[in-house]
């Protein structure tokens, strides 16, 4: 026999889905938001998402090579961390901030623990953080107020907590038409791309609907409702919520755990928004929840049908 | 004044510290295994944790029990490795070493497969796929089990087939137990001549699967002259008390399934 | 029909059973020699009834065990008994079994004779016939069926569901024995009711078989206690516990049998070899499997004598349309690849599956990225992802912790997973190692 | 075994003693160092030329009745000192207070305001702070701190982002919170200067 | 400064781990299982409660009067030592089951910085008894919290493919930064 | 020779901070800047040097039971010493280096030697250890620091390395940037060992 039958343990067929289609998918649920950016804050904010999308690919690469491992580019994972960066920072910050978020991201959080599924923590965000500690001047201003295009540093949540201007009206906050990161800026067409993910079985409804309705419910005990909205629509919420927090890799697994973690992110975003010292409290609620993820993971377990064995 | 009150209260703390404590030791005493005390004193008593263990205490009672090595204290040195291991017994090595070896030589290039293997590169996953890719029923696969297993890094993959070193073998027996396929076994460490083959199936068959295969031809048993090699149940064995490695017998096998080094051969 | 029976988890699979869901069942061609191993079953071997030399009918008892758990085996031709050696067999591992050859006459032994109306039988009497039948399950591990339908004493048995879900893909065999043998099946099902004394039965049935649903309905129309269950379309469905979960509601406790919550489940070729037995007399020396896939030029659902090779089966199917790459005994999600067409259709081949090289081909894995869609997909709701991993670390302890043995290996897991993870392929070997240990403590 | 008490007891308390004793000596040949130390580190002419340049002397104010008074009426004045010149000429005082509002550290921050007699800012130097090193921080730089030089402790200074007006001055970007806590000590330090201290 | 506030200071902003660095040897140490984490933070908890009641008494009426805070390092480390080697012994006779859980980890945490770091800097800042007394219950609370995220995290990273040289304590010591760039979401948080 | 080894150990092959991990509280909190790495160092150089000297001389009359007691004053009594010194004439150092310094006394690497070294081995070659450790101390604590300071700072020892454009990189003096640098540096440091090991082999 010149060609041997090829053997191996069953299955023997594997589905479609491919790491690499999930990804592209939430390549594709980011572009509306991408445009919106680019219609309210100017072509640099596009600029700004190509280079730190290449600096996160390149830093891949480079892990990758120097660990000697094999170069996963291709699940385009990289590709969706590089956007998430750049949507996490200010639309006017400078060239560099970008790429030594994205390369941080990607080398630090994500392939030192032994590159995609492994980190336990969000690359991006902790990019964002990273960025956000490093170089804070950079990161709290440098938003530009689409509706004057001037250069501000006052974004709604800011305003609500002090810092002067006036808050926007409500119905720029639906259009996207407020100050404030690149991604985070149009919430109608981030729940657009959310919906799509949830539709394409991408992402599960649970942690965008536990996450946001914990926020409101909250903001409706602390002021009795005047803030749900800006506290849904004026910050980073909606990108948070749909984009961030669900990733796989950081969230728990299980169905119940989601609701845990959706929860707790939830509760920290409105502890640390209303009494903590940042304005916005997106970014750090979901990497605190990250942290306590492995926790909810093995504690949270699904019920094994037929019960558990009674252990001797 | 100054000074005396310093001394007299430090000294006073000492003296309330040390009754107690000695007090303390009497009246709780608690009886502990002799060798967790032996081991405790020849941890270093840093107590910093970095083994894992809740401090050197906790680490003795590991080490004690079986649980954690004798080298698992990152402060100690080999000095302190050695005191322990003692303690512990695990030296107690008697006779000649052994060494574990893996009897088969069929490597890529001399042994056929029976299909194409798509899975999991891990030996027992292959072997339950109607007892790996190997044609031969129990030639090494090569997917490193026992590589993985050896915590002395004693094991390689050559070829497609582990090759173990004589020096770094402790021993441990963990590859024996691992091989899917028993294919390891000990033999002396200074032992160079080794039936490499452990097929136990007619001549004819072996030659189909495997040009380095024992065919139980009997050439060696004829030619041996001190009656170290017998061929049973279709494979020859080395008695290895009675070889004296002068290497008849790897000259003579026509598959060339007996290994040796023929310029170590022992020539009396 | 618009009630659907399910359970929680599974996947939902491409069928591909269009190549041979309308196909009648042919009988296949007579071999000129078959191989018939003495162990088809779980249980212990059987020992030769027969010496080399010696001629043989169809349907004479060739070979046999003492042991409770086991099932004899029969001769599917008369002719000659040429050798008695250990030859390869679909489950993977080389088998001792009777090879012989073809006299062409087709002679019946004479212990074949019908076995009368089930009204006149008794429960031991039945109980008798199966076990004499050679009878073992048809639709999964092979275990002797009337070990099955003998539960002790202090199980009540009050359910018995027939299992026509055939949730594999590709095959077809069990769909087209309830459209074409449904009298047959009626017939097994009040032997097996009256053998083990239950009241009700349910024969359960994917909804994607609308023409055996209806068959079957038609069939049961007005008898007390039969009642046809669609399931939903989801693999696997055919699975005992989730058939038994779907149907009744119940769970089978972790590591229990059927039994444990008063059911018996019985393939539906099973329960219509049965009928067969009673009917004719005829021990289990055919059955119906269905052979298809990329690179068969003619799929087709044949009747074949027990013991043809695959080589054979194939040929009458055309022989291969392309360069065959995979191989397989039974379906795609469950089926053990072959090495080799040499091998004999036993009792338990449902399915001879032969994929092209593209097929068959196995992707390469890259890291799980917790997707989580495993941990949904499984239908005993373990966590595969994680038990693969600590498989891979070789951390069996903590394997065992999480459950590992409880995988049925059905490979939800791997299918759905988007990292093309191995992850059953991975959790077999901690299963194994558990077994292992758990024997090891037992002695 | 009773023995061995007595002697243990004995070894440990012989050690103490001995250790206690190097050690009171150590700290006898020592402690007037570190009060010194101490001394210059809050108050000594580094100090004292921060808050009003040129002084070189920076005592404690006389007046301790005043000083008693103050401390009982505001709880965040710490202590009032007099700067003089070579010459002995009074250039103003050195009010040292609590801010009211905290700083990013969540602590009151500590300062010597230097004011002269005329009620003129001078100058100031934050002595006990928690923020961020290199970005609160930047309220200690003179960037910042130059902002408060020439004002009049008349009017109470306010922070402001960005464009700040008359009586405000600009904060430091990305530490609003450090300037707010550094600008509330110098309006405790004026209004004490208002209220006990001006002509 | 209210008690609560305080509390929150203690344990989560100023968390003894993640932005004091007090306690890092049993921090890496025994954080490899979740289980035996738990029992390090309580032990702390116990320990550090239990020190700072008695060293601030001593402060307080005996080191104040003799004007002898020089002696106030020597003097509490003995007192730290005595003390917990007395209740170990204390737990291994009365207590066996609580031994097993808390007194296993007690000699390791005479040698951590934490129980001494403490004690010295509710004498150093100046807090009043019961101020000092929620001092010593909040920090290690923090200990506790971050040690058992962190044997959790760990569990996680112990499975994953971190290249040879990383693995052990430097990818412990990355994953605590990155969690400790997490807990920066608590700076400035006034309650 | 020996001696020599007793002292190239302390630095590389059992360094307390790359390879045997402990001490790692000041190692982390104190190295923002590297003047304080330096100053830390000289600090346990001198707590380890003297007490390994005392506890080596006085290792025949100490009593097995009340040996850790013992160590722990004569440990205590030099970083009393050492603490007083600091406050009298280096105070910007002792405020920056502020509670890690009478922490010195828990820190394991002194304990550990006095324990493991000085308590088996006489005076001489306790001295060499003592320095020994005590250097490879100061070298891991100060390298991490210069990175941190460099980095962080954009400056060494307080002067200006890095040129006035670079924006320095706060994270780093931060907490969460002392446990990344000191896990990359460790993981850099094994790295090099395992490179050096393997060329050995061969
Ligand atoms: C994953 C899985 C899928 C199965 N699917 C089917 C099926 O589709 N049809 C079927 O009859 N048996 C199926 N079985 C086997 C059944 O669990 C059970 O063994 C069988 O119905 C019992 O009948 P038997 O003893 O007559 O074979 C499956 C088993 C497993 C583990
Ligand atoms: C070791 C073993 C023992 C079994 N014992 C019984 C039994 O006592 N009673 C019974 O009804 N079925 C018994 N079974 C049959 C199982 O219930 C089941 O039908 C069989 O394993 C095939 O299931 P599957 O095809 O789903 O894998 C046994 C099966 C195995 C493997
Ligand atoms: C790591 C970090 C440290 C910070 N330190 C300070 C600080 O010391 N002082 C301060 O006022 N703000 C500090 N901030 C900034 C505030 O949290 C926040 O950005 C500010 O109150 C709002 O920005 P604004 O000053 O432009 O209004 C810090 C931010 C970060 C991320
Ligand atoms: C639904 C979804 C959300 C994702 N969100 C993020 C994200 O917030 N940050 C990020 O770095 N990568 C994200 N990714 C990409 C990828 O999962 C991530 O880089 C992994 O953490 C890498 O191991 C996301 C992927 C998916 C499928
Ligand atoms: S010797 Fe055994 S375990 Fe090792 S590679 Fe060969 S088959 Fe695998
Ligand atoms: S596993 Fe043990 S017996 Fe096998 S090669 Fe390694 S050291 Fe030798
Ligand atoms: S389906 Fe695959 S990728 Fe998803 S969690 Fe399971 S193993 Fe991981
Ligand atoms: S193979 Fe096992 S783990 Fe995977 S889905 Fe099936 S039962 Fe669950
Ligand atoms: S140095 Fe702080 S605990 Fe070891």
């Amino acid at each position: 026999m010149e060609n041997r039958l090829i053997a191996s343990s069953s299955p023997h067929i594997r589905s479609e889905e491919t790491t690499q289609k999930i990804m592209l998918d939430v390549i594709i649920a980011l572009l509306p938001a991408l445009v919106a950016s680019i219609f309210y804050f100017g072509f640099y904010s596009l600029v700004l998402v190509v280079i730190s999308v290449a600096a996160a690919v390149a830093t891949e690469i480079a892990t990758q090579k120097i660990m000697k491992k094999e170069v996963t580019i291709n699940d385009l994972s990289a590709v969706v961390t590089g956007i998430l960066v750049a949507f996490n920072v200010p639309p006017n910050a400078p060239w560099w901030i970008p790429i030594l978020g994205s390369a941080f991201a990607i080398a630090i959080a994500k392939q030192i623990f032994g590159g995609i599924g492994f980190n336990f923590i969000n690359p991006a965000l902790a990019g964002r953080a990273f960025l956000m500690s490093s170089w804070p001047t950079h990161m709290t201003s440098g938003f530009i107020d689409p509706v004057t295009d001037a250069i501000s540093s006052a974004t709604p949540l800011a305003i609500m907590k002090g810092a002067e201007g006036e808050l926007p009206s409500l119905l720029n906050m639906f259009l996207g038409r407020i100050p404030g990161v690149i991604g985070e800026t149009s919430s109608i067409l981030l729940i657009v791309g959310g919906i799509y993910l949830i539709y394409r079985g991408v992402i599960k409804w649970i942690i965008p609907v536990v996450y946001i309705g914990t926020v409101a419910i909250l903001a409706l005990f602390i002021d009795g409702g005047g803030s749900i909205l800006y506290h849904v629509f004026g910050g980073g919420l909606i990108l948070g919520a749909f984009f961030m927090a669900t990733d796989y890799v950081t969230c728990p697994i299980t169905d119940k755990g989601k609701i845990i973690y959706a929860a707790g992110a939830g509760i920290f975003t409105m502890l640390i928004r209303t009494l903590g010292g940042y304005p916005e409290g997106v970014s750090y609620s979901i990497l605190l929840m990250n942290i306590v993820t492995p926790l909810i993971d093995k504690y949270v377990t699904p019920k094994l049908f037929g019960g558990a064995k009674n252990e001797k | 004044m100054y000074i005396v009150s310093a001394v007299g209260v430090l000294g006073g703390i000492g003296v309330v510290c040390g009754v107690l404590l000695a007090l303390a030791s009497k009246m709780f005493y608690v009886p502990v295994d002799q060798r967790v005390i032996d081991v405790r004193n020849a941890l270093p008593g840093a107590n910093c944790g970095g083994c894992g263990y809740p401090g050197c205490d906790g680490l003795a009672n590991a080490i004690a029990s079986g649980e954690a090595p004798v080298n698992a204290c990152p402060v100690s040195n080999e000095e302190g490795y050695k005191k322990i291991a003692e303690i512990m017994g695990v030296e107690a090595q008697i006779g000649e070493k052994q060494v574990a070896h893996v009897m088969c030589n069929g490597c890529e290039s001399l042994a056929t497969k029976k299909y194409e293997y798509f899975g999991v590169k891990d030996c027992k996953a292959a072997a339950a796929v109607a007892g790996g890719n190997k044609s031969c029923e129990r030639g090494c696969l090569g997917f490193g089990n026992c590589v993985d297993v050896c915590e002395f890094d004693a094991i390689e993959i050559v070829d497609g087939i582990a090759v173990i070193d004589k020096d770094k073998c402790t021993a441990c027996g963990k590859c024996v137990e691992e091989c899917p396929k028993g294919v390891i076994s000990f033999v002396p460490q200074k032992q160079d001549v080794i039936v490499n083959c452990e097929n136990r199936d007619f001549g004819k068959a072996v030659k189909e699967v495997c040009k380095v295969g024992c065919i139980g031809c009997k050439i060696c048993e004829k030619n041996c002259p001190h009656d170290a090699i017998h061929v049973n149940n279709n494979i020859a064995k080395i008695d290895y008390d009675k070889c004296t490695q002068c290497m008849i017998c790897t000259e003579k096998c026509p598959t060339k399934a007996i290994s040796g080094d023929l310029t170590k051969r022992n020539a009396s | 029909m618009d009630k659907e029976f399910t359970f929680k988890g599974g996947i939902h699979a491409p069928h591909f059973k269009e190549q041979t869901e309308k196909m009648p069942i042919e009988d296949a061609i007579e071999p000129k020699y078959v191989v018939i191993p003495l162990s088809q079953h779980i249980g212990a071997p059987c020992e030769p009834l027969v010496a080399v030399g010696e001629h043989v009918k169809v349907g004479q008892k060739i070979g046999e065990s003492k042991a409770f758990v086991s099932a004899p085996v029969h001769s599917s031709i008369s002719g000659t008994v040429k050798r008695i050696e250990l030859h390869q067999t679909p489950g993977g591992s080389k088998v001792k079994s009777i090879v012989i050859e073809s006299d062409g006459l087709f002679e019946v032994h004479e212990s074949v004779n019908p076995k009368g109306n089930i009204e006149d039988l008794s429960k031991d009497e039945i109980l008798g016939i199966i076990k004499d039948a050679g009878l073992t399950g048809m639709g999964g591990a092979g275990f002797p069926t009337h070990v099955k339908l003998s539960p002790p004493k202090d199980k009540q048995i009050d359910t018995f569901i027939v299992n026509g879900a055939e949730c594999e893909p590709y095959l077809t065999a069990d769909h087209r024995i309830m459209v074409e043998k449904s009298d047959l099946v009626l017939l097994g099902i009040r032997a097996v009711m009256k053998a083990v004394g239950v009241k009700k039965c349910f024969i359960a049935i994917e909804k994607n078989k609308p023409d055996a649903i209806e068959e079957m309905q038609k069939k049961v129309e007005g008898i007390e206690g039969i009642e046809v269950a669609p399931l939903e379309a989801k693999y696997p469905q055919g699975d005992e516990k989730r058939i038994i979960n779907a149907v009744t509601g119940r769970e089978v406790p972790s590591g229990g049998l059927p039994m444990d919550v008063g059911c018996i489940v019985d393939n539906v070729g099973t329960v219509a070899t049965i009928g067969n037995v009673i009917l004719t007399g005829m021990p289990v020396i055919q059955r119906v499997t269905t052979v298809t896939g990329s690179a068969i030029s003619n799929p087709k659902n044949l009747y074949i004598r027990l013991g043809t090779l695959f080589s054979d089966v194939i040929e009458q199917c055309g022989g291969f349309s392309e360069e065959p790459g995979k191989i397989l005994n039974g379906g795609p999600m469950m089926g053990i690849a072959q090495f080799t067409t040499e091998v004999p259709v036993i009792k338990g081949t449902s399915g001879i599956l032969v994929l092209n090289r593209k097929d068959a081909n196995v992707p390469e894995p890259s890291n799980c990225i917790r997707c989580g869609k495993c941990v949904d997909a499984c239908p005993v709701h373990l966590q595969p992802y994680l038990i693969s991993r600590q498989a891979i670390l070789k951390r069996f302890d903590d394997a065992e912790k999480t459950y590992a043995a409880d995988c049925i290996e059905c490979g939800s897991c791997s299918f759905i997973c988007p990292a093309k993870r191995p992850l059953v392929e991975t959790i077999r070997i901690a299963k194994k190692e558990i077994l292992a240990k758990r024997k090891k403590a037992v002695k | 075994m009773k023995n061995n008490f007595v002697k243990l007891g004995v070894m440990l308390c012989l050690v103490s003693a001995i250790a206690a004793g190097v050690l009171a000596f150590t700290n006898s040949a020592t402690k007037d160092r570190i009060l010194l130390a101490e001394e210059l580190a809050s108050s000594g002419p580094d100090v004292a030329q921060a808050v009003i340049p040129g002084a070189i002397s920076f005592e404690l104010y006389e007046d301790q009745a005043l000083i008693d008074k103050i401390k009982s009426e505001n709880e965040r004045f710490v202590e009032l000192r007099v700067c003089k010149d070579e010459s002995g000429n009074i250039l103003g005082y050195g009010i040292r207070v609590f801010s009211s509002d905290n700083g990013y550290g969540g602590n009151p921050e500590e300062m010597f305001l230097g004011v002269s007699l005329e009620g003129e800012i001078l100058g100031m130097k934050v002595v006990a702070h928690d923020e961020t090193a290199g970005l609160g921080t930047k309220t200690l730089e003179p960037n910042f701190q130059n902002q408060f030089i020439g004002r009049n402790t008349d009017i109470e200074i306010k922070v402001s982002k960005n464009n700040p007006k008359d009586d405000e001055i600009q904060a430091v970007s990305g530490a609003t919170r450090s300037s707010n806590s550094i600008t509330s000590a110098v309006n405790n330090a004026m209004s004490i200067f208002n209220k006990y201290l001006k002509k | 400064m209210n008690l609560f506030s305080l509390f929150i200071t203690a344990s989560v902003v100023n968390n003894i781990i993640f932005s004091q660095f007090l306690g890092i040897c049993p921090f890496l140490g025994v954080s490899k299982k979740i289980d035996t984490a738990a029992g390090m933070g309580l032990a702390v908890i116990f320990v550090i409660v239990l020190s700072s009641l008695i060293t601030y008494l001593v402060q307080i009426f005996i080191l104040k009067p003799f004007e002898i805070e020089y002696l106030q390092t020597i003097a509490f480390i003995l007192i730290i030592a005595a003390l917990v080697q007395f209740v170990e012994m204390f737990l291994k006779k009365s207590s066996p089951g609580l031994y097993k859980a808390l007194g296993i980890y007690l000699p390791l945490i005479t040698t951590n910085c934490a129980v001494l770091g403490v004690v010295l800097l509710n004498i150093q800042k100046d807090y009043t008894f019961i101020e000092s007394m929620v001092n010593a219950v909040a920090t290690p609370v923090g200990f506790l919290l971050a040690i058992v995220l962190f044997a959790g995290v760990r569990e996680k990273v112990d499975s994953a493919d971190v290249p040879e040289s990383l693995k052990g304590s430097p990818i412990a010591l990355v994953a605590a930064g990155l969690m400790s760039i997490a807990f920066l979401g608590f700076s400035g948080l006034s309650i | 020779m020996d001696k020599f080894k007793i002292f190239k150990n302390g630095l590389l092959k059992e360094n307390p901070i790359f390879v045997q991990l402990v001490g790692m509280c000041s190692a982390l909190a104190i190295t923002t800047s590297a003047f304080n790495g330096i100053g830390m160092g000289v600090a346990v150089i001198f707590v380890l040097t003297c007490s390994n000297i005392v506890i080596s001389a006085m290792r025949k009359i100490i009593p097995d039971e009340i040996r850790i007691p013992v160590f722990v004053i004569i440990i205590a009594t030099f970083v009393t010493i050492i603490d007083m010194f600091m406050h009298a004439f280096t105070f910007e150092l002792y405020q920056a280096l502020g509670v890690f310094i009478p922490l010195i006394v828990v820190n394991c690497i002194i304990l550990a030697r006095a324990e493991a070294f000085a308590f088996k081995n006489g005076i001489v070659d306790s001295i060499f250890d003592g320095l020994g450790m005590g250097l490879g101390y100061t070298f891991a604590i100060t390298l991490l620091s210069s990175i941190r300071e460099i980095l962080g700072n954009g400056t060494l020892f307080g002067f200006s390395v890095l040129p006035d454009a670079y924006e320095p990189m706060m994270i780093i003096i931060q907490p969460p940037g002392a446990f990344i640098a000191l896990g990359l540096l460790i993981g850099l440091v094994n790295y090099l060992i395992r490179k050096k090991e393997a060329k050995e082999v061969k």
